[in-house]
């Protein structure tokens, strides 16, 4: 499973892109969440506010509790912050 | 027409293909982001724009679908711009071409509301103390939520 | 500014001015109308803009101050053709420049708005069936004036 | 007391502009209006229907109210359809 971090994400976890194996009660995406927190401090610290969180699972946006497959690309990312200004 | 490039846009140039791929329109709506020299009262010296490319792609591109989908429009064009820019420069544009005038201001600013809460993209800025990424503003989506309420 | 000429206009460069005159503006907004070639189901060959000059001058400096005291804007750019034209011919541009892009919006938005009910240009269309002074539409005053119940 | 047309009402007097002195007892723009319509057949087709008819003194809109000075320009046009489309 291909795991992307962007914006204060990648920062914290100290990657952009990483491919994971996790164990099989890993099912959602908020298991997957509680599961990379345990991978290093950074991670743990990427996940540490979850309200400021988005998650997308093949580049569309998911919630917490969708059900993942192995071949699933999941992105974590905080709210968008694109366009102009205000 | 959807685009997502580092390279700047020429507004001009947009607006004569706009015209061209919705021609007989009578009305042509445009609206081009640009960065500021200051934000929450800090002068800022640039900033990086991050983004998620394949979900950008299909998230403007899911943007402009809907926009086609609740306006007449005969031509539709979005392009955003990624990393670094400095005060001043183009970030975005939005623009549509339509028969009335009405509908291509309703959806030159859906364009907009819309992208800015839901296209992934992110803004790192460069300020005398340093470099931090910009927190999305509630009212933003705020303002996209309110067309969620213009929709049966 | 404003102004008021037969000749064609270019988009682009009003664009380039308007963000010249607006610097450190964060949006610009940007409206072009456009001859129609259709009119009540009716093939429209030309039409012909007649203005009163003078009048023309004095109400669209209104509308642009108008426009100035309502929002905060950082330039302004309204540019009205007179004289015959074709279908796909650009008529008129209204533009602003803001720093927030609600208010470029509602701003261009007004001044396209006023400006179809105030300033004192008409219309004679030229069809298969001969020639017409347009109309004024009921829709365009009331569109106008749901502005005037925005101000106190 | 200078007079402008445009559009139908144009057409209809035959002309753009006229010089005109009225009498001492038209006052105000709608008593030059009636004054006005005994000038012409064409004045008055111009002036026939006056719910289609806007006037402006001195370049500003003006109701048929409004008094009159000598030097006043007058100018009397339908509403206006400038813009774009719709």
């Amino acid at each position: 499973m291909k795991v992307l971090y962007f914006a204060f994400l990648r920062d914290r976890t100290g990657t952009g892109e990483e491919t994971v194996n996790p164990p099989p009660e890993v099912r959602t995406v908020g298991e997957l969440v509680a599961w990379l927190s345990t991978r290093s401090q950074g991670h743990a610290r990427a996940f540490a506010e979850m309200a400021a969180v988005r998650a997308a699972v093949n580049q569309e946006y998911a919630r917490m509790d969708r059900v993942l497959g192995p071949d699933d690309e999941v992105a974590f990312f905080p709210p968008v912050t694109g366009g102009s200004g205000r | 027409m959807i685009r997502i490039q580092h390279e700047d846009f020429d507004p001009g140039a947009e607006i004569a293909r706009l015209a061209a791929d919705g021609a007989g329109a009578g009305g042509l709506c445009l609206f081009v982001g640009l960065v500021r020299d200051m934000a929450a009262g800090q002068p800022i010296a640039a900033m990086t724009l991050e983004h998620y490319p394949a979900m950008a792609e299909r998230e403007l591109a899911r943007i402009e679908a809907e926009a086609r989908s609740r306006w007449p429009l005969r031509a539709v064009a979005v392009i955003h711009r990624y990393g670094r820019l400095e005060p001043g420069d183009r970030i975005v544009l939005v623009a549509t071409a339509a028969d009335h005038r009405g509908h291509a201001f309703d959806a030159c600013r859906f364009l907009i509301d819309w992208l800015k809460t839901r296209a992934p993209f992110w803004k790192k800025e460069e300020t005398p103390a340093g470099e931090h990424w910009v927190a999305a503003r509630t009212d933003d989506d705020e303002t996209a939520a309110a067309w969620d309420k213009t929709r049966e």
